[in-house]
């Protein structure tokens, strides 16, 4: 009967070790995002060493990121890759001028849960590495990613680095 | 088009912005959508200004627009424009509803001879437009019209060269709260065409007769600026002085209550009160010498106090005060309001009289032709339109259908009516021809609301629905026509303004080259210069003419009056101008008659009673609202409901005054019997007895010059106690001041706050059942003691209690206190325990019942930074704690610290008033800070004994004791 | 009573006969009270769905009926634990045949009320959120809240009074088990963990028990104080009172007695208990009752004299309000039902009349309610902010549900009563060994 | 489970069979008559079944105090320790201002620790119980009787069968009602009582 006793107690441990690691994963990004055409950051920011607020470029002036425009794209596939099919999309609203341009539609990797504001210009006036929450997007063909951005990723870092903690910091 | 092409791209973007604000029950959106071409001036996530004009009502105030992803979400006062002056009235704040107006006609439509309407393109229209203008223009002359009111010199012009073009000139300039009688009293006191500005700052003493010009009278963000600096308490020859305000009328209403006092009379007898204190001013050799004394005599002949008293009531000895304190003081100015000529020649007179033109009340050189029609044209296009004169009508922006008796008949004489606008109305259910008209936020044009004021309105964004501006409709059915029009050159709105501002340019003789000038106006909203004061005298035919007094009447009046919020009905279909409570009824989404006690009983009738209400011309059913704040035998009744049409805010709600009264009167004797029917009449507040709580707190003038405090509270806002060690704010502990003496209770901050936090809009039901949502409210309580003021009121926000009760009893620290004296409320957190409503005594927190909707376009407004809430949550106000965040971030980012006044939240800006100040409590120099301690007699925290110590600290409302004035 | 004439074999013949498989009345009783739980979970549902706007819950009577039934089944709870493990520990001989029910009930009761926090959040799918738990937010409840504190009493109430319930059960089902045949029989022998009585077994049952009892009679206290602080501890008037405590206490005895007399008086008809549940137990519960009712007024009275006392207008004006306000008819009903109609328990005759007993019972529970109601609507109704004075009326979602919850409740006891011994067959006997000793000296 | 004494049976004697007399009571009274008069004969301690838990019983068989109660002090000890290191903990862990109290606020937290001492004692209370008295129990105890749960009172000795007749004398000069007697070689709960 001890055998009884002891596999309640064992069963009812397990149970409650696993809400609390459930606890910790309430839910993880997509690991699988197929973008609309094969663009590669390995080669953009690893290869050709194109700093990742190049393309980027509100990043560090408003709260999104920013995802490229197609003219910034062409700007240098006027000049390099032009001919290439994949960049069809790219080039298509310079080269015919008479359809609808045609716009890309990426597919998002990082969604941030309702009620949370993440402005990423505070983060980058304070010098946080794009890579520390992106994690090595240089190495990356299709971008993966690499930390659950959870609140409590966001509170680690905000309490190694003394910023405040403060409740409406980023829910209002 | 690119500019189509990006807006489309825009709106993507948007979907994507706007995923994280459109709350919890909807998924994040997934796709990403680039700009193809990139628009330079826009960085997603950052918005834009857009300085453009207010065209909710005639007054003509510059406003910002702030644009998110290129769309309108906020519409704030132009700092530079000196009407407005950064601020903006509830209206001005709805007109994004206009903008993004569910209802909106969003394509041509064209009535079949069913009657039944059907889309049609916009070539149709235009075609059969043209043709029907061909038709007519051959038919003869004089057989289009036009009916709308003055739009700016661009749209005026166009207007009337179009007419031309059609061989006519019968453009109706046509407002419906026109100004007709104070027209025609400047016309005969003093020969001018345009209207006198007024300046109450520069008085000492106001006497409005029936002019509610802190409501909707003339310029009401303005008067209301000019009010509070009247109002400001301000070292004078004895002591401490404030503005004298007395108000004459038969309506206790908004300005009324922020009056020092109200003088009820009958509805038209506010002449003859002008008239015995004229003659008391005549008498008392309080007239200036330049005039002419004995014909003033003359001319106030049998008007002395004591016949007056008689026939009004009012005490002689009121009038003969009245008299001294306005012929006395420094400066002084007497408005009239009333729809009836006399009044306003008797204040022009007593005005002039008194030495106080080009004082207080000032006619300015070069005044642009205000184009208005008067009385006897609107009648002559009426007759000419019964007479089958007329074979097209144009009408936009005004809903004559709605507001002007004798219309419809006339109307069904006119075999084609064209209607032009975007919520279609009474008048569209009439027109043959409905196109569909850009909102003034999507198109180009301007306005000349007075002398050295020329506003450029530039569309802020790319039209919401495949509309046209009305410019470019007139123009198209022109050139359709294949009409040959030199005068019609320009091809498009945006061409002509242009054209214009290059005439006002070369007008101005200005320096810079015409770019320059053109860029500076489209940056700063318009050319504001300082126009010089007319020279004017009183011309002596003022004094010959006979006055023609309102007949008195005896029995039951009706005196309709414009509603704050909805003004003449244009307001209707605007939730949010429903849902604000009128500020002194306290009611919202209907139509009331204020009705006084006594003859509420005399005719039987109880609350909420549904009386039938019978003039010679149409009866109209109202519910009844027993108060004593109407004059008795009276019926005050607002304008604004009883829509047919007009979107479905509006539609069957109400009933609508206008239909009861004669043409160019708001007064009409009528007759009044229950029809049995009862309604309640729903309103979001509870006892009008402040039961002497310490929440609204006045002082009395004279204890404020002997410098006593109310005997029950401190001299200063005394330190709160505490327990324990006090909490410390490493940076920022963010507060605010709020002056209950300047404030009007006009709500403008009330409108700001719905438009900028996302404020859902409950309907009347839900605000009949407790649920009304707004983080801010007028609170509104009738004094019962004599020593008071006469109406109590407060703007009531979250006070952000350092000690927050609502704080420590949130089982999951869904409210949590922040570093910088926040009372912060976090959604997500939140599981709707509600226990933080039960333990806040300002009960300022707000439950999401439902989960709120607004329906397309409408959720093109909702303020991307502001998170929508969901289904149950607590809400409250934050402060405005994304304009904190955003200033903070911004100054970060230049590495200072925050200055003081840079952050500003919905509501402070709004207050045309100012009565609201916002800063940093630590630092003692802050503007707010600054204001405590200047009025350190009169700052209380509400409910101070409970020491929740609020961050709010309001400065008690001055009022006058009866004896003393 | 006399008892010497009392056989053991007589409990179990009384017990026992009780567990005999139910009649056709039975089940259709039982499944109406299903069909009204499940009209009611099925409200519950819309209300979920909905909104909760869809009760009469406004501003400002953000709290109203669902909190009143929760106080109101907490409260009954407590009568039950009182009389199993409080009178146990005083060694109250009349308890006997009465506590198990009275303890069934207690079970059920706080089962019940468990479910008004739960229904009445705003987003109730998030409840757990109100007790610690590892989680990627680093967040866990506000432990200064007293809610958190109510989460903790009421789930340690729980668990507590039906571990407590359990254990006793252990020897009557072992009893039960010795007699039974068949699925029922299993049943039983697994309940009963394989008990057979003997000396050691006995030795650490009792200990054990008599240390439950001894643990949860500060429980019993504790629980109900720490719901009254709910109120207590806000600055609402009316709310905001020291007294609240002690003053819940006694209406949760009180009301808790109430409803097992009502449940007691047709019970021992209906499954023919007359001779092991007589009229003089119910005689020393109704004095029970008699003497809390007194303990209720002299709360009443109190409170009524500390808003004077303290001189409080905003205190004042809420209990002037509570007397005279639109709640008014329903405070005075209360103080009818709770102050004077118990009085006529000073009657032998009424303590030792069925109908008699049954009747003021059903008035009792009606005044407990209202009282709660009358104190948590009546006091928000008239706080601090008088143009936010409001009266709270419910909508058919809230009446449904609370008339649900009756349902809920009486659905399981009645299940209890008939598949497991509804009176403790080893106390009986106990007392039965009490009073031969008692005579033979 | 039965404890294996030693003593009752006499050394050197051939037959080393042990029995299992049951004496069977009707009452309290004299079954603990019965348990005084076996103990005063020296025999090994008897197993006693009651239908409802008896004092006299134990005092008879001069019982000693249930461990039980020291889990219950335990278990309530660290359940008062875990509920204020639980509240203080977890406060401290992430700062929440409100209302101005104090972080670790211990008034509140009294409150969640009193519940936890509460609620560690009463389980472990239990766990005591389960363990202490071995449950759950598969297999029966040796002697029990159905009627053991109704109304009957046994006193189970186990002892040689030399000493049967004095054992059934003894037993039945107390007041047994009678004497069953169990034994490997007999079958199980074959009644040999007499009288």
């Amino acid at each position: 009967m001890n055998r009884v006793v002891l596999s309640i107690t064992l069963f009812l441990f397990l149970v409650g070790a696993g809400v609390a690691m459930f606890s910790q994963h309430p839910w993880s990004p997509s690991r699988d995002v197929v973008q609309p055409i094969p663009f590669s950051h390995r080669v953009h920011a690893g290869v050709r060493k194109i700093p990742c607020q190049y393309c980027h470029a509100s990043a560090r002036r408003s709260q999104t990121a920013g995802v490229p425009s197609v003219q910034r794209c062409l700007g240098c596939h006027m000049k390099v890759g032009g001919e290439q099919p994949v960049l069809a999309a790219v080039t298509q609203p310079w080269t015919d001028t008479k359809q609808p341009p045609g716009e890309i539609v990426w597919n998002r990797v990082y969604t941030l849960p309702d009620f949370v504001r993440f402005a990423h210009r505070p983060h980058i006036l304070a010098g946080v590495a794009c890579q520390e929450c992106h994690g090595p997007v240089e190495t990356m063909d299709r971008v993966v990613p690499v930390h659950d951005i959870n609140m409590g990723f966001c509170i680690s870092c905000h309490t190694e680095r003394h910023v405040s903690k403060d409740c409406s910091i980023c829910h209002y | 088009m690119p500019g189509e092409l990006s807006r489309r791209s825009f709106l993507k973007i948007v979907a994507v912005t706007s995923a994280a604000a459109t709350g919890c029950t909807e998924p994040p959106t997934r796709e990403l959508m680039p700009y193809v071409i990139p628009d330079e001036n826009i960085i997603p996530g950052v918005p834009n200004f857009y300085a453009t004009m207010c065209r909710e009502c005639p007054a003509g105030c510059g406003v910002v627009a702030r644009v998110r992803e290129g769309r309108v979400i906020k519409l704030e006062g132009n700092p530079q424009d000196p009407i407005s002056a950064g601020a903006l009235c509830a209206r001005g704040q709805a007109a994004l509803q206009g903008l993004y107006n569910p209802d909106r006609l969003v394509t041509p439509q064209q009535r079949g001879s069913d009657g039944a309407l059907s889309p049609i393109t916009w070539e149709v229209g235009l075609q059969t437009l043209a043709q029907r203008l061909h038709a007519a223009a051959a038919a003869g002359t004089n057989r289009v019209a036009f009916i709308g009111p003055s739009s700016g010199p661009t749209l005026d012009r166009i207007v009337e060269r179009w007419l031309q073009v059609w061989g006519s000139n019968r453009r109706l300039h046509y407002e419906a709260l026109d100004e007709d009688a104070a027209r025609a009293a400047a016309e005969l006191c003093f020969g001018r065409g345009d209207l006198p500005v007024y300046q109450l700052d520069a008085a000492e003493v106001v006497l409005s007769f029936g002019a509610d010009f802190l409501e909707t009278w003339r310029s009401p963000v303005e008067l209301t600026r000019q009010y509070a600096a009247f109002r400001k308490p301000r070292l004078g020859s004895n002591g401490i002085m404030l503005g004298h305000a007395v108000y004459v009328g038969p309506r206790f209403g908004l300005t009324a209550a922020k009056c020092d006092e109200w003088i009820s009379v009958r509805p038209g007898a506010e002449a003859l009160v002008a008239l015995g204190v004229l003659h008391a001013v005549a008498h008392g050799g309080l007239a200036r010498a330049d005039i002419d004394t004995d014909r003033l005599k003359h001319f106030t002949d049998g008007y002395e106090p004591a016949a007056v008293s008689q026939r009004t009531g009012v005490p002689a000895a009121r009038i003969h005060s009245m008299a001294e304190s306005f012929g006395r003081a420094t400066g002084a100015v007497a408005l009239a309001g009333t729809a009836d000529g006399a009044t306003h020649v008797v204040t022009s007179i007593l005005n002039a009289a008194t030495g106080n033109l080009g004082k207080t009340v000032r006619f300015l050189d070069g005044a642009p032709p205000a184009p208005s029609s008067r009385h006897e044209m609107v009648k002559a296009l009426l007759d000419d339109m019964r007479r089958g004169a007329i074979d097209v009508l144009v009408v936009h922006g005004a809903n004559p259908a709605f507001t002007l008796p004798g219309f419809n008949d006339a109307v069904s004489r006119v075999p084609f009516v064209v209607w032009s606008d975007g919520v279609p109305d009474e008048t569209a259910a009439l027109a043959h021809l409905l196109l569909p008209c850009h909102h003034s936020l999507e198109t180009w044009s301007d306005a000349a609301p007075r002398a050295g004021v020329t506003l450029l309105g530039q569309p802020a964004m790319q039209p919401v629905f495949p509309t046209l501006p009305l410019g470019d409709i007139l123009l198209a059915s022109v050139h359709a026509a294949g009409v040959s029009a030199d005068a019609l050159s320009s091809e498009n709105t945006q061409a002509a303004v242009e054209t214009t501002w290059r005439e006002l340019h070369t007008q101005k003789r200005e320096a810079r080259s015409f770019d320059d000038f053109w860029r500076q106006a489209r940056e700063t909203g318009g050319v504001f210069t300082p126009a010089p004061v007319a020279t004017v005298a009183l011309r002596s035919e003022a004094l010959a003419a006979a006055l023609d007094l309102p007949n008195e009447r005896s029995g039951l009046t009706l005196a309709a009056f414009p509603h704050i919020f909805l003004y003449d009905g244009r307001g209707a279909d605007k939730p949010w101008l429903q849902e604000i409570p009128e500020p002194v009824a306290q009611l919202v989404w209907d139509t009331w008659a204020d009705i006084h006690p006594t003859t509420a009983q005399h005719l039987g009738v109880a609350e909420g009673d549904i009386l039938e209400i019978r003039s010679s011309q149409a009866r109209i059913e109202v519910p009844a609202h027993l108060s004593a704040h109407v004059q008795a035998d009276t019926l005050s009744v607002p304008f604004g409901q009883g829509h047919s049409a007009y979107g479905r805010y509006a539609a069957d709600r109400g009933a609508n005054p206008w239909q009861v009264l004669p043409f160019g009167t708001h007064v009409v004797e009528v007759e009044v019997r229950k029809t049995g029917g009862q309604r309640t009449l729903v309103g979001p507040l509870g006892l009008p007895n402040m039961l002497g709580r310490p929440i609204v707190e006045a002082i009395s003038l004279d204890d404020l010059r002997r410098g006593v405090a109310p005997p029950e509270h401190g001299p200063q806002v005394p330190e709160p106690y505490e327990m324990r060690a006090k909490h410390l704010y490493p940076n920022h502990q963010w507060g605010m001041t709020i002056d209950l003496n300047t404030c009007t209770g006009c709500s403008a901050c009330v409108a700001a706050c719905y438009a900028e936090n996302n404020v859902p809009v409950v309907g009347k039901q839900e605000v009949a059942r407790g649920h009304i949502m707004s983080w801010i409210r007028i609170e509104r309580f009738v004094p019962t003691e004599p020593d008071a003021p006469q109406l109590y009121m407060m703007p009531m926000l979250c006070q952000q209690c350092d000690h927050a009760p609502c704080e420590s009893v949130c089982p999951v620290y869904a409210s949590s206190h922040t570093d910088e004296g926040l009372n912060a409320q976090v959604y997500n957190r939140c599981i709707g325990t509600r226990y933080c409503n039960n333990n806040c005594p300002y009960k300022v927190r707000r439950f999401n019942w439902f989960k709120p909707e607004w329906p397309a376009p409408s959720h093109l407004q909702l303020n991307p930074d502001v998170t929508a809430r969901g289904a149950g949550v607590m809400e409250k106000c934050t402060f405005c704690i994304q304009r904190i965040r955003a200033t903070e971030m911004d100054a970060k980012a230049d590495g200072r610290p925050v200055r003081d006044g840079e952050i500003v939240p919905a509501c402070a800006q709004a207050c045309p008033a100012q009565a609201i100040t916002f800063g940093d409590m630590k630092d003692t120099d802050s503007a707010m800070m600054q204001r405590r301690a200047d009025n350190g007699l009169r700052g209380y925290r509400a409910l101070e004994d409970l020491n929740t110590q609020p961050a709010i600290v309001y400065l008690r409302d001055i009022y006058r004791r009866r004896e003393e004035s | 009573m006399a008892t010497d004439e009392l056989r053991y074999g007589d409990v179990n013949r009384w017990v026992l006969q009780t567990l005999k498989p139910p009649g056709r009345t039975y089940w259709l009783w039982v499944g109406f009270l299903a069909a009204v739980v499940a009209i009611g979970i099925t409200t519950w549902t819309y209300q979920i769905y909905a909104g909760l706007g869809v009760t009469g819950l406004r501003q400002p009577n953000m709290w109203a009926i669902y909190i009143t039934n929760f106080v109101f089944w907490v409260g009954i709870a407590h009568s039950g634990t009182l009389i199993s493990a409080i009178l146990l520990l005083f060694r109250t001989r009349w308890r006997t045949p009465v506590y198990r029910a009275a303890e069934t009930m207690t079970g059920f009761a706080v089962l019940t009320a468990g479910l008004f926090p739960l229904i009445h959040l705003g987003r109730s799918w998030f409840f757990y959120w109100l007790m610690p738990y590892p989680n990627e937010r680093w967040l866990q409840p506000n432990f200064r809240s007293p809610l958190v504190w109510d989460a903790f009493a009421v789930s340690t109430y729980l668990i507590v009074s039906w571990v407590f319930l359990l254990m006793g059960l252990i020897p009557d089902v072992a009893a039960a088990r010795d007699a039974a045949t068949g699925w029922r029989q299993t049943f039983y022998r697994l309940l009963s963990l394989g008990w057979q009585g003997s000396d050691d077994q006995w030795r650490h049952f009792s200990a054990a028990y008599l240390l439950l009892a001894g643990l949860a009679t500060p429980l019993v206290i504790s629980v109900h104080s720490v719901v009254s602080w709910d109120f207590a501890m806000t600055q609402l008037p009316g709310w905001h009172s020291t007294i609240f405590a002690p003053y819940f206490v006694a209406g949760a005895i009180f009301s808790g007695c109430a409803l097992v007399l009502t449940l007691l008086i047709p019970l021992r008809r209906l499954m023919g208990l007359e001779e092991a549940i007589t009229p003089w137990h119910l005689d020393n519960l109704s004095k029970v009752i008699l003497f809390m009712s007194l303990v209720v007024t002299y709360s009443y009275v109190t409170e009524a004299f500390i808003a004077w006392y303290s001189a409080n207008p905003f205190e004042q004006m809420a209990f002037h309000m509570r007397y005279w306000g639109p709640y008014g008819p329903l405070f005075w009903l209360m103080v009818f039902c709770n102050c004077v109609v118990p009085l006529v328990l000073f009657s032998p005759r009424v303590r030792r009349s069925m109908s008699g007993l049954f009747i003021l019972s059903i008035f009792i529970n009606i005044g407990m309610w209202t009282e709660r109601f009358v104190i948590i609507a009546g006091s928000l109704a008239t706080n601090f902010m008088p143009s936010q004075w409001a009266f709270y009326k419910p909508t058919w979602v809230e009446i449904t549900i609370t008339v649900a919850s009756f349902a809920w409740f009486l659905m399981w006891f009645t299940l209890f009563a008939k598949f497991l011994p509804i009176v403790s067959m080893t106390e009986v006997k106990e007392g039965i060994a009490w009073q031969k000793q008692a005579l033979a000296q | 489970m039965a404890e294996t004494g030693t003593g009752a049976v006499t050394p050197g004697d051939g037959m080393s069979e042990t029995l299992l007399f049951t004496g069977l009571f009707s009452d309290e009274e004299t079954c603990t008559r019965g348990i005084v008069a076996v103990r005063a004969a020296g025999l090994r301690k008897p197993r006693v079944f009651s239908p409802f838990a008896s004092e006299r019983i134990l005092e008879a068989l001069d019982a000693a105090h249930s461990p039980v109660r020291r889990w219950v002090l335990f278990g309530a000890i660290a359940g008062c320790a875990s509920g204020f290191a639980l509240t203080i903990g977890l406060s401290a862990d992430y700062p929440h201002v409100t209302a101005g109290m104090p972080i670790v606020s211990i008034p509140p937290f009294v409150v969640i620790a009193f519940e936890l001492t509460i609620l560690f004692g009463a389980l472990s209370g239990v766990a005591g119980f389960l363990v202490h008295g071995r449950f759950p129990r598969l297999e029966p105890v040796p002697g029990y009787q159905l009627d053991f749960s109704n109304d009957r009172f046994g006193v189970v000795i186990e002892c040689a069968a030399s000493e049967r007749g004095r054992v059934e004398i003894l037993l039945l000069a107390a007041g047994a009602t009678g004497v069953t007697v169990l034994g490997a070689n007999l079958p199980r709960g074959e009644d040999q009582g007499e009288g």
